[in-house]
């Protein structure tokens, strides 16, 4: 027997899911249009692989494939993976990514909802610590031959020499790592014709783009404005407080905002609800600590940027997060009533 | 060579010594803990477990002697807080000492009985009344269903029923998720 | 203008109000049969007074109320008792309750009533009035009434026409027609009570039950404030409502007159009234019938009246498959339309799969937060679903499952579809069996251990015995063969100490061992479990023969 | 100043003993099923960790280097180790029989935990003076600390997940544990920058 409520809102997962991965599309449509149609190909991979891992796990677990596989979450997974990993990696690379974030970071833990770790971002840090090399090959801004592309992502040999240029990102922090030089973070940025003065000529419109389709989903009610405005402000201020005190050393807030994963991460990865914090302020403090985290990372650490890794680390902390930050319940705030009667 | 045996020789000393001291200064008495293992078993004191009630088992579960999975009355569930009392692996219940049953409170035929009074020896909770040559009867509120009082009735007059469910018993069931296959 | 303060979260539904409320109150006929639950109100059953064939007046007492909370029962018309026996009640389980089941007359004979004049009262024999009048909380959860007019330093007086589910109507219809009734019932409660404020809450999509109430109220006493509060579900719930009007918040295991407020339901105000002024006892109310059927509307009806003949009034449409009593948000679907309407019955809901469709499946949580966004008793929802569907009961508890009001807003939210209120209602009540449990085991604990020490004692009673004996025996003898010359008359005394002795020994054996062991009973004993034998076989037979 | 920060950030993160290093998976495992105890065998580690660091320094020091038995460096550190883990052990007994029960069998196992001996060896080898080690010593039981309590976190959160049933309890904690491994890795490079 059916109990109450008996009535509920029209809404749904598989909604907000389709939401998520129409936000993407001017970020895509300003990759296209920068470094070329390569990204839909591993966009078309990607959600290929996904959608016949999970039916073959939904498959292999006996549950019901329709209701689960129209719920799109498996495609927002490949879309992200598509979107973070290089667009000219080879195409193993990213069906490997995909099976690893779908089966391992999502269906060994029970599937939609259950993950503690966002799937995207274990395929991304497992890939650069087993391939290095291959994850930090970029295309350059304006190399938009597919032909290449295509040879780049399923040919045998690869001549990437014409078409792989180091991000700006890695370019900075390998370059201001070196000893006994005295570069500047101007010198690194300005030097190179590429790089445009924002976040590397054409990676600064992708950003823009992700930020158009991030405020929509803002708009549209699927997620909450405080995530990405925690993480933004985060990254922005810390930034910014360095670049005062060493403008050679330090790169700005603008650079690092429109750079490398940010703007995805601020709309799209920190905003995941299955992995992120619940509570309002556990929001708040785990984009923050992933915008932090970032900043360390691309500052001080090893890999050129630090979004993945940033996510995985307050992942990990979100459990603890939620059950600090948990809101005190009606009738039990330990503050004075309006009558000034004390409970 | 000599060096070395006599400095770990003096190590050895000195830190046996400090060993010592402490077991001396921080000795525990008694064990908590059986109080806590004692609170989460069921008490209907049935012995299913091989103890003679439910504290020696809980002494048992304390001392490693015991497996948390041996007390039917208490089901999963008691296994469960016991596994999480003491940070083990849940396991199921064993099947050698018995299966979970349904609530159940004896309730004595009265046009058998004899009033052998055996049954009200054999009650471990003194929840049977009645006297030598007069009928017997179970204050079911406080029988725990232990049937103990079961095998020494010489007619066989005493019969364990389950609990009936009534307005003030009755539970809300764990949701059944139906998932339809064809969505 | 008042000062109004908000709560967390809540939901606005459809209010679906304007069907019900097109045609005016109608009085239902009487039934063929009514079925009267002994048991209508939170607490103790009240003690029957009749007995199957009684001859019963309308009014007349037919169950007194009994210690602890109880109230008393009324025949909802005249007539005879055609029996009193367990029938399916409103229940969501569809178990039997015990009821007086009555066959009207028709004549609608009164017993004689005693009107009271509240002014020339005491305050005690008021309340009694209101026992005895069985009244209890109409809004649902049926707590007797004369124990909340009991409280004592009471503030301000809440009376309750919020009614936020939607679908239901009774309570606008009430104060849209009988103003004057809950405007007395309510001044009555108010010097009961003691208390400086009156207001009456009244969501603001009822303008005609505002005005009408407006009006009432400037008539008997203009220190009396309808106050229109902002129309979100559950805004009639009464920590809800008290919080919007005082802006007090009300805790879970607190009650609100320990904050100097009390809050009545519009139908409660309206029976206090009938039943002091004219001293008629609660015997019927207004039910909405409402959802899929042709004349949705507002009947007067006796309680125990039959859900299917009230049903039958108006007209179901041909694809209705299931009635819910109460509103679509807390109610429940009826597993039995025989079951009566009972005095905590506000509405019936005609259910069709348009205008209720079947949920689609399930999906997992997906920890959107939704939930915990409506939640107005402002839990985390999705936490508590995730401890409850693993069964991790003391994690509920901890974020306080039972703050919990089960007013369904986080499963109207949740875009998994998850049947949130079916796992919370799961968890508390799992919980709750849970602790009668403990409960009792902590009791047969305390029973092993004191018939484990008694035992102890009489075995130390038994060897010190024994001991005793033994030692006066020793001693007996000792003193007979050192008085032996001096005294030969002693000798006899000490024989018989002797044999005295032995035989105590014997019977310290034999007596207890009588009946430890089925083994050693004694013939006359092995007779009787003979006999006993026999009559258990013949007993089975029969038993067998029967079925 | 900076320099303990670097020994403690690398100690602690950079080079998390458990992660990183792979040391002490057996507490790591056993004692991560609930917060409450986590957070009790986080503690009892510092605690015997930052003062077996410290001795095994003056044993070192004092005792094995003038003496030249460099040779008995692993059998003294054990001794000395095994001791003061038996008087913590004693200790808790007293004070927290829960975590006693818990600890139980963990407890002699901090004896012979590779993180114990492992930490005041890397110490020795690294070369630190006597604050340094204590400081490195406190690192790594911090991380160790901060390692078990995050675990124990994601394990309860775990308990209610619909885990395929090959994969329940200790082989999905193995998969946590490979991907929070992978999350420390983030943090490389830190401890280099100067």
């Amino acid at each position: 027997m059916l109990n109450s409520p008996y009535i509920t809102k029209p809404a749904s997962v598989s909604a907000v899911m389709f939401k998520v991965l129409a936000a993407l599309l001017p970020g895509i449509a300003a990759y296209v249009w920068f470094f070329g149609a390569g990204i839909l190909l591993q966009i078309a991979l990607a959600s290929i692989t996904a959608l016949a891992a999970e039916a073959a796990v939904l498959a292999m677990r006996g549950k019901p494939l329709g209701l689960f596989l129209k719920d799109g979450s498996a495609l927002v997974t490949a879309w992200l993976i598509a979107l973070t990993f290089p667009s000219i990696a080879p195409w193993w690379l990213i069906v490997l990514g995909v099976l690893v974030a779908i089966v391992v970071a999502k269906h060994l833990y029970g599937g939609l909802g259950q993950n503690p770790f966002n799937p995207a971002m274990v395929a991304f840090c497992v890939m650069i610590v087993a391939y290095p090399q291959l994850m930090s090959q970029w295309p350059a801004a304006g190399f938009t031959d597919f032909a290449a592309e295509f040879r780049a992502i399923f040919g045998a040999d690869r001549h990437l020499d014409a078409i792989v240029m180091a991000t700006p990102l890695d370019a900075l922090r390998t370059v201001l790592r070196l000893p006994e030089t005295r570069a500047t973070v101007e010198g690194v940025l300005g030097s190179n014709a590429t790089f445009g003065n924002i976040g590397g000529r054409g990676w600064e419109w992708v950003a823009l783009g992700y930020l158009a389709g991030g405020l929509w989903l803002i708009q549209q009610g699927v997620i909450s404005w405080r995530v990405p405005t925690a993480f933004l402000a985060t990254l922005g201020l810390i930034s910014g407080a360095f670049a005062l005190v060493d403008a050679t050393q330090y790169a700005g807030p603008t650079f690092h905002l429109f750079t490398g994963g940010a703007m995805l991460g601020a709309f799209f990865i920190a905003t995941d609800p299955v992995s992120g914090a619940t509570t309002v302020r556990g929001q708040i403090i785990f984009a923050a600590g992933i915008a932090l985290l970032t900043w360390i990372i691309r500052t001080f650490g090893a890999y050129p940027d630090g979004i993945a890794f940033a996510t995985l680390l307050m992942n990990i902390c979100v459990p603890l997060i939620d059950m600090r930050t948990q809101r005190p319940v009606f009738g039990r705030k330990t503050g004075k009533t309006p009558d000034g009667r004390q409970p | 060579m000599i060096t070395a045996l006599l400095v770990m020789a003096l190590g050895a000393v000195l830190l046996g010594a400090a060993l010592g001291y402490a077991a001396v200064k921080f000795r525990v008495e008694g064990d908590p803990l059986v109080e806590k293992i004692d609170g989460i078993l069921p008490q209907t004191q049935c012995g299913q477990c091989g103890y003679p009630g439910c504290r020696p088992y809980a002494q048992a579960i304390a001392n490693g002697d015991a497996d948390i999975n041996c007390c039917p009355p208490g089901g999963e569930d008691g296994i469960r807080k016991l596994a999480d009392l003491l940070g083990r692996e849940f396991k199921p219940l064993s099947g050698e000492h018995g299966v979970e049953k349904p609530k159940s409170v004896a309730v004595i035929d009265e046009n058998v009985c004899i009033g052998c009074t055996l049954c009200l020896q054999a009650c471990p909770v003194d929840a049977i009344v009645g006297a030598a040559k007069q009928m017997h009867t179970v204050i079911a509120p406080q029988c725990t269903g232990c049937e103990l009082c079961v095998a020494p009735c010489p007619v066989d007059c005493i019969a364990m029923v389950p609990i009936a469910e009534s307005m003030d018993s009755w539970k809300w069931k764990y949701p059944v998720i139906e998932i339809r296959k064809a969505a | 203008m008042r000062r109004l303060f908000g709560f967390w979260g809540g939901i606005k539904p459809d209010s679906h109000k304007n069907e019900s409320t097109r045609l005016p109150v109608a009085k239902a006929p009487l039934p063929s049969l009514l079925t009267v639950p002994l048991r209508q109100n939170a607490g103790a059953s009240p003690r029957i007074m009749v007995k199957a064939g009684d001859p019963v007046l309308k009014g007349q007492m037919i169950a007194a109320p009994e210690d602890g909370l109880s109230v008393a029962l009324h025949a909802p018309t005249s007539g005879h008792v055609r029996a009193i026996e367990a029938r399916a009640i409103a229940h969501p389980s569809g178990l039997a309750g015990i009821c007086a089941i009555i066959e009207p007359d028709g004549a609608e004979r009164w017993v004689e009533l005693e009107p009271l004049d509240a002014a020339r009262t005491s305050p005690e024999q008021l309340r009694r009035r209101l026992r005895e009048a069985g009244l209890v909380g109409m809004g649902g959860a049926a707590f007797p009434s004369y124990v909340k007019a009991g409280g004592t330093a009471i503030d301000t007086l809440i009376i309750n026409g919020a009614e936020c589910e939607p679908w239901i109507t009774c309570d606008d219809m009430l104060m849209r027609t009988r103003g004057e009734d809950i405007v007395g019932g309510a001044i009555m409660l108010r010097e009961l009570l003691g208390a400086r404020k009156l207001l009456i809450g009244i969501e603001d999509n009822k303008p005609e039950a505002i005005a009408a109430m407006r009006a009432a109220a400037t008539r008997a006493d203009p220190g009396l404030e309808v106050v229109a509060v902002p129309t979100r579900y559950p805004a009639g719930g009464e920590k809800q409502l008290i919080r919007v009007l005082t802006g007090l918040e009300i805790p879970y295991g607190k009650l609100p007159s320990h904050f100097g407020v009390q809050c009545f339901n519009v139908g409660t105000a309206a029976a206090v009234h009938r039943a002091v002024s004219r001293g008629k006892p609660l015997i019927s109310r207004l039910v909405t019938l409402t959802g899929n059927v042709a004349e949705p509307r507002n009947y007067e009806v006796a309680i125990g009246m039959p859900v299917n003949e009230l049903i039958a009034l108006a007209h179901p449409q041909a694809d209705t498959d299931r009635y819910l009593m109460g509103g679509p948000m807390m109610g429940f679907a009826l597993p039995d339309l025989a079951v009566p309407v009972v005095k905590a019955t506000n509405c019936i809901i005609a259910a069709s799969p348009t205008l209720f469709p079947a949920p689609t499946p399930e999906m997992p949580c997906i920890r959107c937060g939704a939930c915990a966004q409506a939640c107005p008793a402002e839990l985390a929802p999705y936490e508590l679903y995730w401890f409850a569907r693993s069964q991790n009961l003391g994690k509920c508890q901890e974020y306080h499952l039972f703050d919990c009001i089960e007013c369904g807003c986080c499963a109207f939210v949740c875009p998994s579809r998850i049947r949130l209120v079916d796992y919370y209602r799961y968890a508390k009540s799992s919980i709750r069996a849970r602790e009668k449990d403990k409960l009792a085991a902590d009791h047969a604990r305390e029973r092993y251990e004191f018939r484990l020490a008694r035992e102890e004692r009489e075995k130390q009673d038994k060897a010190a015995k024994l001991a005793a004996k033994a030692a006066e025996t020793k001693a007996k003898l000792a003193r007979a063969s050192a008085g032996d010359e001096s005294a030969p008359a002693s000798e006899s005394d000490d024989k018989k100490a002797l044999i005295e002795a032995a035989m105590a020994k014997a019977r310290e054996q034999t007596t207890p061992a009588l009946n430890t062991d089925v083994h050693r009973m004694t013939a006359e004993q092995q007779a009787q479990v003979t006999v006993a034998e026999a009559r258990h076989a013949a007993a089975t037979a029969t038993a067998a023969k029967d079925t | 100043m900076a320099s303990y920060l670097f020994i403690v950030l690398g100690a602690a993160l950079v080079n998390n003993v458990v992660f990183v290093r792979i040391l002490g998976l057996c507490p790591f495992m056993g004692v991560s099923k609930k917060l409450e105890t986590a957070i009790g065998m986080g503690f009892a580690t510092t605690f015997v960790l930052t003062l077996a660091c410290g001795t095994s320094y003056f044993i070192d020091t004092w005792l094995l280097v003038p003496y030249e038995l460099i040779y008995l460096r692993t059998l003294a550190f054990i001794v000395t180790i095994a001791s003061i883990v038996q008087l913590t052990e004693l200790i808790i007994e007293k004070t927290s029989p829960v975590l006693h029960q818990v600890l139980g069998i963990y407890l002699p196992l901090i004896t012979t935990n590779c993180a114990v001996l492992g930490v005041p060896l890397l110490n020795i080898g690294m070369r630190h003076d006597m604050l340094e080690s204590m400081v490195f010593g406190l690192g790594a039981a911090a991380g160790f600390t901060l390692a078990l309590i995050l675990f124990a976190g994601i394990r309860e959160r775990l308990e209610g997940a619909d885990v395929p049933v090959h994969f329940r309890g200790t082989a999905i904690a193995m998969i946590t544990a490979g991907i929070m491994s992978l999350a420390f890795l983030g943090f490389a490079g830190l401890d280099k920058y100067k």
